[in-house]
């Protein structure tokens, strides 16, 4: 269980956040997903820590595959542009659309089957060159729209809803994710929202690649007996390792934990995230130690949730492309277009 | 007789691939054309680093004439793997110069050509100690022992090995020496020059040399293109390279070392095309470049550009097909392939630049159709045009010409109140209007994506939007139409009924071809097509002809099921003449089929050596 | 006056996605068949899994025209977020049946149509306590209300309640409830039964009602495959998942479990092809199921097949492209990518069955034909084939009938010391042998590639061995075009001059159409294409009529460019006639395109309703 | 450094083994890779390898993607069946075979740029699945055929021959493969044969998944100074974990051993390994350990080589899927196609 940091006054719906925008300006077209799936909570949860980081809507970029998870970024942030790509290739289009323009707010939202499957190369690899975008994936273990297959991640020996078992070793993505070089990595749970805005501010305040593996029941498919990704079962098996607030330099919340001890971090904005520790003596900036808890609880067929592992002075891409800090997509012909003269010089060269 | 000709001849080195013999032979080549001789010089190399068969070949033409002619008149045969078939190859009366340092029994040669043994190896044995110099060496020295026999003017050598290792000034000197041992040795040796020789001209003119890549990799530079995501294939990988290079030349700020480029090698084909989309639909000019492979795994997310409508821009250099077939050899085979990319219902636009010269014109004007039509652009090169240097006009660029960015409803539009809908035929030309991502805080932002939407963007399962939109398309193919590059024609000194269709690198041998037919009183009117959809230009041409003889360069006359289907003729008009064995097309091929089959030849074919 | 008609008119049920009344229209239609009236049930659903608008139709057919005919003759309207719209789509004359229990005012209804409403959810909330109750047996209910509505035995919708839950036999007896609550209900509320009707018959006779991906599944399972890889994919995750059912009851040992196939989900579709090439390289059949975008993802493996010479079956069941288009709903537009897969010069042999039972057939006959040609072979299914049932003849196989492994050279044959060449046209037909890996501890071994080889399988990079293979390729497929299932040909009544060509799931359509047309006293030959290449059948039929229709279901007349390209048919004899809205084609649209355009068709066309 | 059992006598070049057949037997065409190419070492140690276990060569069914190490399998093993595919994709096409005939013996060859680049996602998914085999990645951290390309596994910092340094983060392969489920994961060096042979000979004797990332110097692109996988760089940082003897039930081979303790493990076909420790105390039968030992070493430039974990229990994909134990491409008509009365039965059941 986490506990999340409670405002000292209840925020009503049209309230305007620092930038004037409300909660309703964050939101988006009505959800066409089954009722009580988890990917819904998510889009919630996102809705909100835009809203509460007060990020402009028309400055974020929302990106997906194919799948019900894929299809959410409609049901968010009506005023941003989206991109509903082809499956398991959104990572490819994401680093394009970042390539092109470094100054929007890139959210990539995935599903297991889109990340795990066919998208598991791409996946990789954008971790691998440091994208700076928040990376989510909504892990329901099954592919939702195709109705309830097996997904890469879905543990062995996990029951279909057929009844069948599960014979191969599931992918953990948050694993994956440290390996290949995410510096911002956590897993949240679909039910339990204060855990998951925070995590969803701080990467949106990350430098780089942030990956958040969400574990999100889907009701049609993967919510009964015998499944390790139905609520009953991840409510039961969840060790959280931190609870975080993320806090602006604007508006500092005010905390009251219930347990543990705290730590404040200072992210590389001017922002900082307060750690709350929870169930173990985890430290977040040890790779090996991430890789090992993961391990250790995986055993145990616990699930891990919380901030993993944070790297705030990652490179990211275009750092590493020395990419110039305007946009390429607002440079003028006079900036990108050598002109007669130097052609000349070429010519010249070619005789 | 020995063959006599100045100015005219081919000339055909057999090496080993990884010897080093590249540069020597460049350095031949160009010789030739700071004589003023035009040249055509083409590699033909191996699917492999080091140790196979790799040969050069420099046909010398007076005449201009810059496709590949067939045949080599003197065989440079430095691989001692393939030195009988070399030998096989030259033509009766030919040269045949080789290393006698080994002799080689008389039964290997033949009498019907003049042999040229000259002891290379001996020679750099005695004149240098280390191995590796021996053998870098040896390979100068052929190049001096060449300039003897050939007339070519020695300084014009050694000013060109001056410019070459400028900056590495210490290497010059041992590269002149060895090129005189050569010369020296060689015209010592034998009769200098032989019945083939080079004479100065100027047939050159302020014509470059470059390679179709580099061009086209210059053209994106030139069109603005500010991402490139590709994935290495031969023989697209110097595509990519020549545009870093030209961009770190030129849009890199000399103050802070901050590039107005993003290059990125992506893990495949598919992740290329993919950042491609993502920084089209973004409003950056991106492309990729690549090969029949990578365009085979490209394919669903052509489709996606094609039906969400997202500008990019594809060089396709094509290899011999199918599958891997021959990565180092040259076909035009992935037309279709292009022109009908991913499942379901597509079309797209296709220009074919006949060489290094409209190489850099369509790398340049593809960035503008691609945000002018917001799709897929194809610049279909092949390995000829794209890995061997082609002699052409310089590349022009006119400094009025401004990037056509195509209909982008910018931030002022949208405050005016102006109405947007993503897929809204405002013009009555099938091209909507696009907001670019982050433009306005309010309005704008729509939602893109492969299922299929009604005009404002939203989606929808239904039948009618889904066929609206899908006509839409069609009438911006139209559009296309008329935007493209038209075909050029050329016409025959006498009015005919004989037309003939060609391509991409065919040009050069087609041009010859016409003169050869037109020597033997067969006049043939040339349509050179430069862009799929095709103008309406193609479809009078086609007409105004009884036949129509279709040349390219792959086994199913890929073009000429287009010109069917795109402008409905009737296939008994249109003869297919298909060259497919991997070699450039030549114009003694193109001569002889549509010879054999034109309706108005009636003289006897003579048998010959075709390639 | 309201529609007449005895087993013959459309009924329409509009529903919501997830809200179980997919089972109680099923069980609607199958009471039909029972009586011994012949139906054409079909989906219309959504790419989503709950809570959005779902259509089912039956068209209730005594002269047995199976395909989609158009219109509604009542509707039974039970989602409220469609209510207007399907309201509107009832033919004047027609029938709305819908849920009164919350009041709808006059104006969302019609005075042309006859308005049936029933308070079912007031009845169910009267009847039941559990919600989930109340929605499920309101589904039973309005079954009870058509059976008296249609006049529908119900003693049939009885028995099949008792073999539905036959194991699950509690639920009997709650559900006979329902349906004689909606029964006795509807008796005592309106007149029954209507003018359209349902009557005893036997024109159904032994005919089956099946998915042509369940019968494409159970041929792969008499056809021999041993393994599947797939990747899920609506429309065809049913055929992987038919395959898995059948073999789970057919081919697994009794005794040990052991199961006689492989079956993996794959992590996307290019691993599921590269498993299937894998698989037909070691000789065993194999086979993938998958749609368009799928078809785009496998080509470079599918280049690689045909080059390499892989035997290996694809279904491609077909949906609404290009890129995801529209998932849920039905066309024909994979046909060029699937023909001309791969960049590069290719061609591919393409099965069109016309249903479920050529589904069966094509399904286990691909099999023999992959291992005999030696290349992959499509079956081209669509979503209407493939997921909706069609009533078709039953299943046939001859038990006498022997699988056909084509030409694989065993250990004793090259034992035997007899001559194996991979790539050698021994028999001139251009099929050459194979062997299975692991044969023969000596001699048969090859290697195999997509690089061009000699016809040893040696490596080359060579210009002529490529030619010759690659002309051998071509030899192959004019075997093919023997081998294949021929056109068949349904003649009319009347010499005539004009000939229709369609294929797949237009089949049923067309049939009808043509007796709609006879019946205006438009004649017109119909021919079904089965497979591509074409057979010399197809030719003599185009030269034999002087106007030929090609009816498709896809936007470019994508058959159309095959039989120009194959036989070099004139397009302007080819008339396009095409559907591609997602709906399936139906009998109307194609007599109203007929005669719109037929040179034979002199009667004014009267404007009515075509879907 | 390792140390090679050496046998007691020299083995002549065309002397027997156990099956009849001498080491000329398992060789292949004439190599054209350039001279002194690490692949060519590695196809050599293969052919040593199979020649040593007496495999019958054509039991043997050789597979690549593309790439100059994707070439190798043309110039070894003349006697066997082999298929140089499509680029990145060996592992879908030798799972493929496999599942058409469990009963060869599979070896999958391939290249850094074809296994963690375009091939990442079916690699990872064929190790999830346990496919029996053995997949040697003949590592060099550069596209070899393409002239030069950094590819995935060049380190970051490492120079291109061009000067330029690599700016993205390795993938490690065999953390890769141990994450993925890998039962058997190994690290070879081209330029050591001895410890290399019997890591393949142990390999071939492990069923399931067996990967071995072999680095493997490329002298046209990646053999100067500044590059991390150059021959003198790997000797210089090479951490050899253990060498190994691999024992057949057949032939025991004495050895002589330099220095620290040796352990005998048995094999699940009655064959045995004999493990010599070498640099550290590592246990294989640890995946974390295998893990941190991984990260540690990678941490200090340090290449760790040797058996780096095995799991002999594994359950490869045949056992799996249930399949039954003889080859499906041998199955005879009568046990594939249930026949007329069967489906008179579906078709009853279809009224
Ligand atoms: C190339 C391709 N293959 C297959 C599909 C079919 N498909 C759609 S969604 C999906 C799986 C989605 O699973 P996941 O990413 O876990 O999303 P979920 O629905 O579970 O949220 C598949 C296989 C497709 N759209 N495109
Ligand atoms: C689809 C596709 N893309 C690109 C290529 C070009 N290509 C051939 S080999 C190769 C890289 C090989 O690198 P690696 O696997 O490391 O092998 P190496 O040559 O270094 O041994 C590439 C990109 C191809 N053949 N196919
Ligand atoms: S099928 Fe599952 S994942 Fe998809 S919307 Fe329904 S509950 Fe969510
Ligand atoms: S290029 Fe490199 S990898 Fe390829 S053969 Fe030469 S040395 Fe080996
Ligand atoms: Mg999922
Ligand atoms: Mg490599």
């Amino acid at each position: 269980m986490s506990y999340l940091a409670k405002p000292k006054f209840q925020h009503p719906a049209l309230e305007a956040n620092a930038l004037g925008f409300t909660h309703r300006d964050y939101e988006g077209a009505i959800s066409t997903l089954c009722a009580g799936c988890g990917h819904d909570s998510i889009s919630a949860a996102i809705i909100r820590a835009c809203y509460e980081l007060s990020l402009p809507p028309h400055r974020i970029a929302k990106l997906s595959g194919i799948g019900c998870s894929s299809k959410t970024p409609t049901y968010m942030l009506g005023q941003s542009h989206g991109f509903n790509s082809v499956h398991g290739r959104m990572p490819s289009v994401l680093t394009g659309a970042n390539l092109a323009n470094r100054e929007l707010i890139y959210l990539g939202v995935s599903g297991d089957g889109d990340t795990a499957s066919i998208g598991l190369g791409q996946f990789a690899h954008a971790m691998r060159r440091g994208v700076d975008m928040v990376y989510i994936v909504e892990n329901n273990g099954v592919y939702g729209l195709t109705k309830g297959q097996f997904s890469a991640t879905s543990d062995k020996g996990s029951k279909s809803k057929k009844g069948v078992d599960n014979p191969d070793s599931p992918i953990d993505l948050v694993a994956l994710a440290l390996q290949l070089g995410a510096t911002f990595v956590a897993r949240g749970f679909s039910g339990d929202k204060a855990q998951l805005v925070p995590l969803i501010k701080a990467a949106f305040e990350h430098r780089g690649a942030a990956f958040i593996d969400v574990i999100s029941p889907c009701v049609a498919f993967n919510n009964h007996e015998g499944s390790t990704k139905s609520f009953d079962y991840v409510r039961e098996h969840n060790i959280a390792l931190n609870s975080l607030d993320f806090i602006t330099g604007r508006a500092p919340i005010e905390v009251d934990y219930a347990e543990g001890e705290s730590e404040v971090v200072a992210m590389h904005d001017g922002s900082a995230i307060r750690f709350h520790k929870l169930a173990s003596d985890h430290d977040w900036r040890d790779k090996s130690a991430a890789l090992a808890v993961l391990e250790k609880h995986g055993i145990e067929g616990e699930i891990v949730t919380g901030l993993i592992y944070l790297n705030d002075e990652a490179v990211d891409l275009h750092e590493r492309l020395k990419t110039t800090s305007r946009p390429l997509n607002v440079l003028a012909e006079s900036e990108l277009c050598p002109g007669s003269k130097a052609l000349e010089a070429i010519n010249a060269s070619l005789r | 007789m020995p063959i006599q000709g100045v100015n005219d001849f081919v000339i055909r080195f057999a090496n080993v691939n990884g010897s080093g013999s590249a540069s020597a032979n460049l350095l031949f080549a160009r010789s030739i054309l700071r004589m003023g001789a035009p040249i055509a010089p083409r590699n033909i190399f191996p699917s492999n680093i080091q140790g196979l068969p790799t040969w050069y070949e420099v046909r010398v033409t007076a005449d201009g004439h810059l496709g590949a002619r067939g045949g080599t008149d003197i065989m440079v045969a430095m691989n001692p793997q393939t030195f009988d078939r070399d030998v096989a190859s030259i033509e009766p009366g030919g040269y045949l110069f080789y290393d006698s340092s080994r002799p080689i029994p008389a039964s290997r040669l033949r009498d019907d050509i003049l042999v040229l043994g000259m002891p290379l190896t001996d020679i750099c044995t005695r004149e240098y100690k280390e191995p590796r110099q021996r053998q870098l060496f040896k390979n100068i020295v052929y190049v001096g022992a060449l300039a003897a026999l050939l007339d070519i003017d020695i300084h014009e050598v050694e000013k060109l090995i001056g410019e070459q290792f400028k900056g590495k000034d210490r290497l010059i000197a041992p590269n002149l020496r060895a090129l005189r041992i050569g010369y020296d040795d060689c015209k010592s040796r034998f009769v200098c020059p032989l019945g083939i020789r080079v004479a100065r001209s100027d047939a050159v003119g302020n014509r470059i040399l470059a390679e179709g890549n580099f061009a086209a990799g210059l053209g994106a530079v030139y069109g603005g293109a500010t991402v490139c995501a590709w994935y290495p294939i031969t023989p697209s990988t110097s595509l990519a390279e020549a545009f870093e290079k030209n961009c770190a030349r030129l849009r890199v700020d000399r103050v802070t070392g901050e590039k107005k480029y993003a290059i990125v090698q992506a893990e495949d084909e598919i992740a290329a095309i993919g950042m491609v989309v993502g920084a089209g639909w973004n409003g950056a000019r991106a492309f990729t470049a690549t090969s029949g492979p990578g365009i085979s795994l490209m394919q669903e997310f052509l489709g996606l550009a094609y039906f969400a409508e997202i500008p990019a821009v594809l060089f396709d250099v094509q290899r011999g097909g199918p599958s891997t077939g021959m990565p180092t050899r040259t076909q035009q085979s992935d037309v279709l392939a292009c022109a009908l990319a991913s499942h379901g219902d597509t079309r797209h636009v296709l220009l074919f630049p006949d060489g290094p010269g409209e190489a850099f014109e369509f790398g340049a004007l593809a960035f503008d159709l691609a945000d002018r039509l917001q799709t897929p652009i194809f610049v279909m090169l092949d390995l000829d045009i794209g890995m061997n240097s082609h002699l052409c006009a310089p590349f022009r660029w006119d400094d009025s010409r401004k990037f056509d960015r195509g209909k982008v409803m910018s931030a002022a539009d949208l405050e005016s109140g102006r109405e947007f809908g993503r897929y809204l035929d405002v013009d009555g030309d099938g091209i909507p209007f696009r907001t670019i991502p982050g433009a306005h805080p309010t309005r704008g932002a729509f939602f893109t994506r492969g299922t299929s939407r009604d005009r404002y963007a939203r989606y929808t399962e239904e039948g009618s939007p889904y066929v609206d939109n899908m006509e839409r398309l069609l009438r911006k193919f139209d559009t296309a139409r008329k935007l493209l590059p038209r075909a050029e024609l050329r016409k025959a000194a006498q009015p005919t009924r004989i037309g003939v269709i060609h391509y991409g690198s065919s040009a050069a041998a087609m041009g010859e071809a016409a003169e050869l037919l037109a020597s033997e009183g067969v006049h043939v009117d040339a349509l050179r097509i430069r862009a799929f959809p095709f103008g309406a230009e193609v479809g009078q041409f086609i007409a105004a002809h009884e036949q129509v003889f279709v040349v390219e360069q792959n086994r199913d006359a890929q073009l000429r099921t287009l010109l069917m289907t795109d402008l409905g003729v009737d296939p008994a008009q249109l003869v297919a003449v298909l060259h497919y064995d991997g070699t450039p097309i030549t114009a003694r091929f193109i001569r002889r089929e549509i010879a054999a089959r034109s309706s108005a030849f009636a003289a006897p074919l003579t048998r010959e050596a075709v390639s």
